[in-house]
């Protein structure tokens, strides 16, 4: 897998090296193809960017404006796959280049790049986008110019497009598991509803509340706060009244780090779990801004935290840090982003072409034994599948991970009777 | 002047009071103006002498009392109307468009094209450039229409702002301080230009300089502390005792 | 005379000659239908600028709230184009077909009465002026009658940005929530998104701003355009010489908040959806930027100044992201510090002087301020 | 019983809403205070208000990192000397900006408004050149994030108590300086006539830089508090410039009572919206019922019937 490595080692190199030495072969069963196999004019038949040792793919987020936060961990971890991917002999034997663009916190400014890198750049994929906005916003784009998007975020469902592969969870697969776990072992018998005011707080929050009620149990609350939003007094005293066993806390942004300081300073401790606190929101990048100190306790559930014991996950962590140094945190999120380039990789050596829509053909069904997070496959949906796990959030930053479902979870956008 | 009889006033004030935060600055002040007279006001400061001219033109609400032109009462009335019914008013320091020239600050005063329609469809005939001219040759601007007002000397400034209130044909004119910071040449040729207005128009005055006040006025009124302190010819309040002790007297 | 030629004064014909001809023949000969379609959204920007040289340049009145104006069109146009794309064979797989997609998945039943309306093209082509106009003349009714100017209008018009931003967020079943309304695809059966399509909006585009453009110069040139001058200066003496200023405001404001909404209507078409961040602060205050870096005073700066900007951004943030926030931070000082008349200062200061000699040649431009004579 | 709870759980959460009510008003108050100073009394509007107070919680962050890391010994009081430096920080970044920048602008206050958005994009930047795009998280010594128990119910949170002590100190200070010292009565004159003042011999360049300044510093000292609060981060203080403006306008630019008046009235609406109705809705009626009185009364609650 090193045969193609001509640059000499610097010491990003050598921590790359360090994580890839236990990266082993992919899950399915053709060996993967080599350049001189497939020429250049059957693995492109569309005008892509490849040539016969490269191939142009785009990098798609905000690294200017209020999301620039949330999506630094992206760009660095689809950075980081693609630069393995190209150590170990890259995609059909060329090389990745890759060209990054800003959507600058501004959709149609993702929508006009989008463009560019389709149809000025012929980018043969894109690792991008970050809020549902800006994914609502390229989609008409990469559907009219047979893109493929690889979307890392965890989001609200409610879409299954051609175009896109989804490497986040879909809203049942991270909330259902979830609630049933604290069901189960906690006892929980109500629960009090909290989010941001958007598209995803509220549609989580409708699944999360069918299927409360589903199981007989109570929603004592319901409600939204402005994005950015920083006074919490008022519900926390809502809460403090209703005394449910659960707050089930969607609030994302600035408005997380009001929320959870102003939780503790109300002598709510989470320690205690009276209540417990359950969210979907709070990944290790958040903890950072809110403070370890004050968020221990709480529960998280999602599919990935960067304290996951396997070997892949070990891997996948010291070779971040060491291209991005000791003080960056891995999130879900982060982690997704990370599986975009490989998963591609996969299905473009699967198809043994570059064209989009034999991509297309060939991502369902493929799977990825590598990825940090454990096992992943492509739906037909285009979703993954994956384990949705449950995180205890420590003092430093990092969550225990105390549980993790058994089975791989079906992705399932379009929900019967959660809508 | 004559003894009238009050519905013959152009303008009769009565009773009027305007409060701020309890101060009276006008307090209960009765004040009638007959047909082109010249009226100056006079007083020392704070005797509340623009402040009537406030309320006259509508700047400043009065708290009690009736100001009544040509048996029209002005206190209901929002400014645009007070000028409609014919009052005009010049500002103690000049108040002129300075980023336009002395032709369209005339042609903005000409008295047409009020509306918003009206302005839009405005159209600058025959009419309004005739009446600008004979304007500004009245108050000695007639080389200098297409001068940007902002580089006219002050006394023309001062000269411009009353032309600009005459283009208007109001029936009486208010003028705060005309001539104040003027030269004495100028202060000449204004007291001639006054002279040429009262044909056609009554006049109210505040001035400091009682020189020009002697020039030009009919009768005199001297306000104190919000009141009517004096009236009458400048003869007779110039020996007013009371007059004297607050006001001539320093 | 006729008429339109006193809409301009020679030079500025020419000006005009040549703002036409770059947008309608230079710019689609020299650009790409990529780089068009992107001019073609700065263009949008441009109309909010023209407005805004009305409105603050020469009225003085600081609105930080055209976004407002620039959304609502621009909302008017997207539901009309939303009702179009959901037909009930095509959002036949929701619980209920026939109604926007995001209305499916806020469980709305049926469609809100308000939005009904906008199944018809010709309510949409009223409403896209409509709806900011009557927005606007609420606002400014309110606020120039009771003499509210300046810091304080612009702060409230801002309050009223934020306000309307955490409605349409919050609303989303009926408004599409922080993601818009997306997703739009034919106007009339027509399919918006192709290259076709583009040229032809680009093309519509730019005749509705070379209108507005002469709208605005038939306000500018009137006894109107003079009294916003006046007003701007000495407010208590235009009010003294009988004109009821508060009704000039709120003309003033409504046309602004007019050009908004065409420009907001003509983003939707372009672009192919409406979000709310475009209705917010941030985008307001751009908008400001970008009449002021035309310069304030000059209906032709303002259409430059959002090109120029609109083009600083996306090669700036391109290439080095880092520096965008600096380059527009050092705008915002520079068009107050240095160049306050903006873009059309400097033409007018430096250039001008040259092109007058070289015109004088052909005794087509003469240097003196013509008043024109009576008819 | 009322509804489902208890006449005492009633009772108890009525005084827990009254408290952060409270708690609400002083943030409000500290958010506004500088403000009120700048554009009330120098009719600057300083639209980089928000990060100057960010720059406070920055300082406070970098406070409490050399706190950890050199004195852990005194990093329960570290929250003091953080308050001090984040005053002494955006106190002379306030000057720096008047005397490059304001003093030219003094005439055109829709251009300050311009000029100081300018500045405020610019130091966003600069945040995240230094910063970093994320959120710092800015440890606080544990006796100012943990609550006092009254009874089984009532908690009340020892930074609330905290920043209403220090709006309430800063509040009186502010009010001292300007109406006993002699650069409030310098500043007083100067509002009043800038040329007469300067005519008597006052220093009005120097006296409108402290003002400024003033301004600023009370801004850091509230960003410095807020980071028990809320966010810290590069745009964390765009949050904040609608309402704190809203809040100077409505109680009338120019009274100390006014703006404090209206802080009190904004918060107590909004905490008791919120408390019946969900935070979007509470946000938007608030805002709008500003909104509306401004329309009705747009000089504000508090002016002086002045002679024009």
């Amino acid at each position: 897998m090193r045969q193609n490595m001509t640059s000499p080692f610097s010491i990003t190199r050598r921590a790359l090296l360090a994580g890839m030495a236990v990266l082993p072969a992919f899950g399915f069963a053709t060996s993967p193809l080599q350049a001189q196999e497939v020429a250049t004019a059957v693995a492109n038949t569309t005008g892509l960017a490849v040539t016969d040792d490269t191939v142009k793919v785009g990098i798609l987020h905000s690294i200017t404006g209020t999301m620039a936060i949330s999506e630094t961990g992206s760009v660095e971890a689809e950075k980081l796959a693609i630069e393995q991917i190209n150590a170990s002999g890259g995609v059909l034997g060329r090389k990745i280049e890759f060209i990054q663009e800003d959507g600058g916190s501004d959709w149609p400014t993702f929508a006009e790049k989008a463009k560019k890198l389709l149809v000025e750049d012929k980018t043969a994929a894109i690792f991008g986008c970050w809020t549902s906005a800006s994914r609502k916003a390229v989609l008409p784009v990469f559907e009219q110019y047979n893109g493929m998007l690889y979307y890392p975020t965890f989001y609200e469902g409610l879409e299954e497009s051609p175009n896109v592969i989804y490497t986040g969870q879909e809203a049942t697969q991270q909330i259902i598991a979830g609630i049933d776990w604290v069901v189960r072992e906690k006892g929980a018998k109500s629960f009090y509803l909290l989010g941001s005011d958007y598209i995803w707080p509220r549609t989580a929050n409708k699944i999360a509340r069918k299927h409360i009620e589903k199981l007989g149990l109570k929603v004592s609350g319901e409600e939204y706060y402005p994005l950015g939003h920083t006074q919490f007094n008022s519900v926390i005293n809502k809460i403090k009244l209703k005394k449910p066993d659960v707050i089930y806390a969607i609030v994302v942004g600035g408005s997380n780090v009001a929320f959870y300081k102003q939780l503790k300073a109300a002598g709510i401790d989470m320690s205690k779990e009276k209540p417990l606190l359950l969210t979907i929101s709070v990944t290790e990048d958040e903890v950072l801004g809110i403070g370890g100190e004050n968020i221990a306790g709480a529960y998280a559930s999602m599919k990935y935290f960067e304290s996951l014991p396997n070997d892949n996950n070990k891997a996948f962590v010291s070779s971040f840090k060491g291209m991005w140094g000791d003080d960056s945190v891995i999130g879900d999120v982060t982690q997704a982003a990370y599986l975009g380039p490989w998963l591609w990789k996969a299905a473009v050596e699967k198809a043994g072409s570059f064209d989009i829509d034999k991509i297309r053909e060939a991502s369902p069904g493929i799977e990825l034994t590598t990825a940090p997070e454990g096992y992943v496959r492509i739906h037909e949906n285009h979703h993954l599948w994956s384990r949705t796990r449950i995180g205890h959030a420590r003092t430093d930053g990092q969550f225990d991970v105390i549980y993790e479902t058994e089975d791989l979870i079906e992705p399932n956008p379009f929900p019967e009777g959660y809508q | 002047m004559d003894v009238a009889q009050p519905k013959e006033f152009l303008l009769s004030i009565e009773g009027l009071t305007v409060s701020f935060d309890g101060f009276k600055a006008v307090n209960d002040l009765s004040l009638y103006v007959e047909e082109n007279e010249i009226r100056v006001i006079i007083g020392p400061n704070g005797a509340g002498k623009t402040t009537v001219l406030d309320l006259i033109c509508g700047r400043t609400r009065a708290t009690e009392g009736s100001i009544q032109f040509r048996g029209t009462e002005l206190t209901n009335l929002r400014e645009h109307e007070i000028v409609h019914a014919g009052v005009g008013r010049k500002f103690q320091n000049p108040s002129i468009y300075e980023d336009l020239t002395v032709f369209e600050n005339l042609e903005l005063s000409f008295p047409r094209g009020r509306s918003v329609l009206g302005a839009l469809t405005f159209r600058r005939d025959a009419e309004v450039i005739n009446r600008v001219e004979e304007i500004a040759e009245m108050i000695f601007l007639k080389d200098h229409l297409d001068t940007d007002a902002a580089i006219l000397s002050h006394g023309q400034k001062q000269w411009l702002e009353i032309g600009m209130l005459l283009i208007q044909s109001p029936e009486l004119l208010m003028l705060d301080e005309p001539v104040a910071g003027m030269s004495v040449s100028e202060r000449i040729k204004t007291a001639e230009l006054l002279n040429t207005i009262i044909k056609k128009h009554s006049v109210i005055v505040i001035e400091h300089d009682m020189k020009f006040v002697e020039d030009i006025a009919h009768r005199v009124t001297v306000l104190h502390q919000g009141k009517v302190l004096s009236e009458g010819s400048m003869d007779r309040v110039k020996n007013d005792p009371k007059v004297i002790e607050v006001y001539l007297g320093h | 005379m006729s008429p339109a030629l006193f809409l301009f004064r020679k030079r500025e014909w020419i000006y005009f000659a040549i703002l036409a001809f770059i947008l309608a023949v230079v710019f689609p000969t020299v650009f790409d239908n990529f780089r068009l379609n992107l001019i073609g959204k700065y263009l949008t920007y441009a109309f909010v600028a023209l407005g805004l040289v009305l409105c603050w340049g020469y009225g003085g009145i600081l609105s930080l709230g055209q976004g407002i104006f620039f959304g609502l069109g621009g909302y008017c146009m997207a539901m009309f184009l939303k009702l179009e794309s959901s037909t009930p064979e095509a959002t036949a797989i929701q619980s209920t077909p026939g109604i926007p997609d995001f209305m499916d998945w806020n469980q709305l039943t049926s469609l809100p009465f308000w939005w009904e309306p906008f199944h018809s093209f010709t309510f949409t082509l009223f409403a896209i002026i409509a709806v900011p106009v009557a927005l606007a003349f609420i606002i400014s009714v309110a606020m120039f009658k009771r003499r509210v100017g300046g810091v304080y209008f612009a702060i409230i018009t801002q309050a009223i940005a934020a306000i309307l931003t955490i409605l349409i967020i919050g609303q989303q079943g009926y408004t599409g929530g922080v993601n818009g309304i997306t997703d739009l695809r034919t106007l009339l059966g027509w399919d918006i998104r192709s290259d076709n399509a583009r040229y032809v909006f680009y093309f519509t585009c730019v005749a509705l701003l070379l209108g507005s453009l002469i709208l605005a110069q038939l306000v500018r040139v009137s006894k109107f355009g003079r009294l916003l001058i006046a007003m701007r200066d000495k407010e208590d003496r235009v009010r003294f010489s009988g004109y009821d200023v508060a009704n000039f405001k709120i003309f003033i404001f409504c046309l602004a908040a007019a050009f908004s909404a065409i420009g907001g209507a003509m983003f939707t078409l372009q672009v192919g959806f409406m979000s709310p961040s475009f209705v917010g602060i941030v985008p307001s205050i751009e908008m400001v930027i970008f009449c002021a870096v035309g310069g304030r005073l000059s209906i032709f700066g303002a259409i430059y100044g959002a090109l120029l900007v609109n083009a600083a951004k996306s090669t700036l943030s391109e290439s080095f992201p880092e520096l965008w926030l600096f380059a527009m931070g050092g705008l915002f000082i520079a068009v107050v510090m240095v160049f306050p008349e903006g873009v059309a200062g400097l033409f007018r200061q430096h250039i001008e002087p040259l092109v007058i000699r070289g015109l004088s040649i052909f005794r087509i431009g003469k240097v003196r301020k013509p008043r024109p004579a009576a008819e | 019983m009322i509804g489902d709870y208890t006449y005492t759980e009633f009772t108890s959460i009525l005084a827990m809403q009254g408290f952060s009510g409270l708690t609400l008003f002083s943030v409000f108050v500290l958010m506004a205070l500088g403000l009120a100073i700048i554009f009330g009394q120098m009719g600057v509007i300083n639209m980089a208000h928000g990060e100057f107070m960010i720059l406070g919680a920055y300082m406070t962050y970098l406070c409490s990192h050399f706190f950890s890391e050199y004195l852990p010994s005194l990093f329960s009081i570290y929250f003091f000397f953080a308050m001090i430096l984040a005053f002494a920080a955006s106190f002379l970044l306030g000057m720096l900006v008047e005397w490059g920048l304001i003093r030219f602008l003094y005439r055109r206050p829709l251009d300050t408004l311009l000029a100081t958005w300018g500045v405020s994009l610019i130091l966003q930047q600069v945040y995240r050149s230094v910063f970093g795009a994320r959120e710092v998280g800015v440890t606080l010594p544990d006796w100012l994030m943990g609550s006092i128990a009254l009874t089984d119910i009532i908690e009340i949170p020892i930074n609330g108590l905290f920043v209403m002590g220090l709006t309430f100190l800063i509040t009186i200070g502010v009010y001292l300086a300007m109406f006993r010292s002699k650069w409030g009565k310098s500043m007083r004159a100067v509002v009043q006539n800038r040329t007469m003042a300067g005519a008597v011999g006052i220093n009005t360049k120097m006296v409108d830089r402290l003002t400024f300044g003033l301004g600023c510093g009370i801004a850091g000292i509230a960003g410095s508090a807020f980071t028990m609060i809320g966010s810290t981060g590069p745009t964390a203080g765009q949050l904040y410039i609608v309402d704190t403006f809203l809040i100077v306008v409505f109680g009338g630019a120019g009274s100390l009572i006014g703006t404090i008046a209206s802080a009190f009235t904004i918060s107590q609406a909004q905490s008791t919206i919120e408390f019946f109705l969900s935070g979007s809705m509470a946000k938007v009626l608030t805002l709008l019922t500003v909104v509306g009185i401004l329309m009705l009364r747009p000089q504000g609650l508090f002016t002086l019937k002045i002679r024009r």
